[in-house]
């Protein structure tokens, strides 16, 4: 048992060695600030000023970019402490909305694109686009698998107010649980609303919703 | 724009001969809205002939659900390497191609 | 494979000569077999559609069939194609029941040409796909569902 | 304690059957995914595409009056065989890293006595206006149909920009919070249905790469890898950046260096 112990510490420590080496350098090595200069310099001089600012990295992006999404503990719990702080819950304090709104939201990828090319027509919806990585309702087969499967979220974890708060908290800033996570912060950048997260959460824990039903 | 030539292969295997048509073409459906919002006007191929030297082998039809640069692929009996298989498009502006492939 | 595409290719080039000819009027496009025909490619309906075909109610067959993959990644482009293992088939042609107009495309068959067609249409949902199919100087009929998905990074 | 476990069972066998059909059902998918790709590559509509390019190629064109055939893109004037796939590279003559289409823009303008502007009025296609760009960067890449992707950036100006793109690769930002990472930083993951190659890997990079140009049925055109890359970009829900500006060219030479040893198969044709 102890032995068992003693090999596994020193597998772990030899893979984190292996990794960290791999990884101790940030992206870029020296040219990292001239890249960034560089990115910079690369879009048109007649962006709108707000379509610029979307370039900004806040600390938990920065700090995720340099650590390539792979941050040392002690400073993923700093990201960690630093998003929980960022949660806003809606008005009424209600957390399950309409599972059937949340549906649709869950399937739409579209919105929020800008540019010359091919930016989105004024007023189009913008939604979840939870499918892109998740597999929810079995009737959907076009499911990515960037993130766990949700099938069956509330049948295996039921509706408690625990599980219900944690889910609202991991739509509206994923990096509260997980540092430097792919998932997307919804709520942080006002992606979604308060009020169309909780039709999400309906959408994952109540018992009628496709994702548990069938 | 002036049309673009067509893609066509044709090969004679057993006695029949299976042709592959591809055409270089917009068919813009008529629903689509430009970036100014306005409606961009229906442009499609309408009829299409393929014929084996002299003989019809296809006719068709096209609506505007067939896509963009339209692929058609026919098998008729008969051919031989080195015959002329023809192929000639309209669209509904009026233009027209014609193109020619030797049975491989 | 890649000295197959060369050669096509080259033929090609000289495709490209050929329709100068065209152009320049030396070579005419061949005579279409019938007039497009407008009211059942204008109609929406199913239904309506047959009735511009002259179709009427197509019997269902198993000798006909809508080919290709259940699933496009794209509606763009959704490959089909219909066959047939009746005799003396005359015409066939591809039907979507939820496009704006169902007819997608239809074709004449002459003597010696085998009944099995395939191209590629567009659709804008998941969708009934039919094939009619008329043999003699009957209609018969198959379908299939054919699933359209979506792309994940949203247009 | 019996009838706990009989229960245990009987749910294990559940669950296993229910895996089961989610998996048929899943293979059925993929079955048919299968089938749809297959029946698209035959008959890549990129062909055109190519035909048009290389007719571009020989065309006397432009204020000059001159045609490409002399352009050099790294093995010679006029020497395309292979040339796409040892590009992006540093070229002496304008002390740059170029990738196909700097490049090519380039000739146009020293050759054929073309402005930029003009150059690159129409460097992607929209419906009803084609693009000689797409048509010749087909063309060319065809040329490299076979040819192993060759891009070691030894140049030290080549291993800096490797390096820039790499940062760029990793770099998140935005109302998503994306970087490339996010969905080409893993092996195995898919977006929707479409596999996503993991781009720091010589496999996954080079499965990406060697494809490139590539029919999109989605869009009804060949896209470069300029227009792949600046659509990634928009995808992220950032600004585009600027045609042939240096942050494209970083991040294909980041990704041609990883993908080099892999056979080049284009044109491809995508979703």
């Amino acid at each position: 048992m102890k032995l068992k112990f003693a090999l596994f510490g020193a597998l772990t420590a030899t893979i984190a060695s292996a990794a960290l080496a791999q990884s101790s350098e940030p992206p870029g090595g020296k040219y990292a600030k001239e890249a960034e200069q560089m990115f910079r310099n690369s879009f048109r001089e007649d962006n709108p000023k707000y379509w610029m600012r979307r370039l900004d990295q806040d600390e938990t992006m920065k700090l995720c970019s340099q650590y390539r999404d792979n941050p040392p503990r002690k400073i993923g719990a700093r990201i960690e402490q630093m998003n929980r702080e960022s949660i806003r819950y809606p008005v009424d304090g209600k957390l399950i909305g309409d599972w059937k709104e949340g549906e649709k939201l869950a399937a739409v990828g579209t919105g929020g694109h800008i540019g010359f090319i091919q930016p989105d027509p004024a007023g189009r919806v913008r939604g979840g686009n939870c499918y892109a990585c998740h597999q929810l309702a079995k009737a959907e087969v076009a499911y990515g698998t960037i993130g766990p499967s949700l099938q069956h979220f509330g049948k295996l974890r039921g509706n408690s107010e625990e599980i219900v708060k944690y889910t609202y908290d991991k739509i509206y800033n994923s990096n509260a649980f997980t540092a430097c996570t792919n998932m997307p912060r919804f709520g942080l950048h006002n992606w979604l609303t308060p009020e169309q997260i909780t039709h999400i959460v309906a959408f994952l824990v109540d018992p009628e919703s496709p994702v548990n039903k069938d | 724009m002036a049309a673009n030539p067509m893609k066509i292969r044709a090969s004679n295997k057993d006695g029949v001969t299976e042709v592959k048509v591809l055409i270089s073409h917009e068919m813009e459906t008529g629903q689509r809205k430009d970036a100014s919002g306005a409606i961009v006007p229906a442009w499609f191929i309408t009829e299409l002939t393929a014929k084996h030297n002299d003989r019809v082998v296809l006719g068709a039809e096209f609506g505007t659900a067939v896509s963009k640069n339209p692929y058609l692929a026919f098998r008729f009996k008969g051919g031989a390497k080195g015959d002329k298989v023809t192929v000639s498009w309209k669209d509904n502006k009026g233009e027209t191609r014609t193109d020619e492939a030797a049975i491989a | 494979m890649n000295n197959q595409r060369r050669t096509v290719l080259k033929s090609g080039s000289g495709a490209a000569l050929l329709g100068i000819l065209a152009s320049a009027g030396i070579i005419t496009p061949g005579m279409a077999l019938a007039e497009w025909n407008k009211a059942a490619f204008d109609a929406k309906s199913m239904a309506d559609t047959l009735k511009a075909l002259g179709a009427g109610t197509p019997t269902e067959s198993k000798d006909v069939q809508v080919t290709g993959p259940d699933i496009a990644e794209n509606g763009a482009v959704v490959p089909v194609g219909v066959t047939s293992t009746l005799p003396n088939v005359t015409m066939m042609a591809i039907l979507i029941e939820k496009n704006p107009n169902a007819l997608a495309a239809s074709f004449t068959l002459p003597e010696g040409t085998e009944a099995n067609v395939q191209t590629r249409v567009k659709m804008g949902q998941t969708s009934n796909v039919y094939a009619l199919v008329k043999s003699g100087d009957k209609f018969f009929m198959a379908t299939k569902e054919i699933k359209v998905t979506l792309g994940g990074c949203g247009g | 304690m019996r009838l706990n476990l009989t229960c245990r069972l009987v749910g294990a066998a559940l669950l296993a059957l229910a895996t089961g059909h989610a998996l048929a059902q899943d293979a059925k998918v993929a079955d048919e995914l299968a089938k749809y790709r297959e029946a698209l590559a035959d008959g890549n509509p990129a062909d055109l595409l190519e035909v048009r390019g290389e007719g571009l190629w020989q065309e006397k064109r432009g204020p000059k009056n001159a045609s490409l055939e002399q352009c050099d893109f790294g093995l010679g004037p006029g020497k395309l065989e292979g040339a796409y796939a040892q590009l992006p590279r540093y070229f002496k003559d304008t002390g740059r890293v170029m990738d196909v289409e700097s490049r090519l823009v380039h000739c146009m303008m020293t050759l054929q006595g073309f402005t930029f502007e003009q150059a690159t009025k129409n460097w992607y296609s929209k419906p009803g206006t084609e693009s000689d760009i797409e048509a010749l960067v087909t063309f060319i890449g065809a040329k490299s149909n076979g040819v192993k992707i060759n891009v070691p950036a030894t140049h030290p100006e080549e291993a800096k920009m490797a390096k820039m793109g790499e940062y760029i690769f990793y770099r998140r930002s935005g109302p998503q919070d994306f970087s490339c990472a996010i969905c080409h930083g893993q092996d195995g993951k898919r977006i929707r249905l479409q596999e996503l190659g993991n781009l720091t890997t010589q496999a996954g990079a080079g499965e990406a790469m060697k494809t490139w140009p590539s029919y999109r049925v989605s869009q009804g055109t060949v896209w470069t890898m300029q227009r792949r890359l600046i659509d990634c970009m928009r995808q992220a829900r950032w600004p585009e950046p600027k045609y042939l500006s240096d942050s494209v060219i970083a991040l294909e030479t980041f990704l041609q260096k990883t993908a080099s040893g892999t056979v080049m198969a284009t044109p491809g044709i995508k979703r």
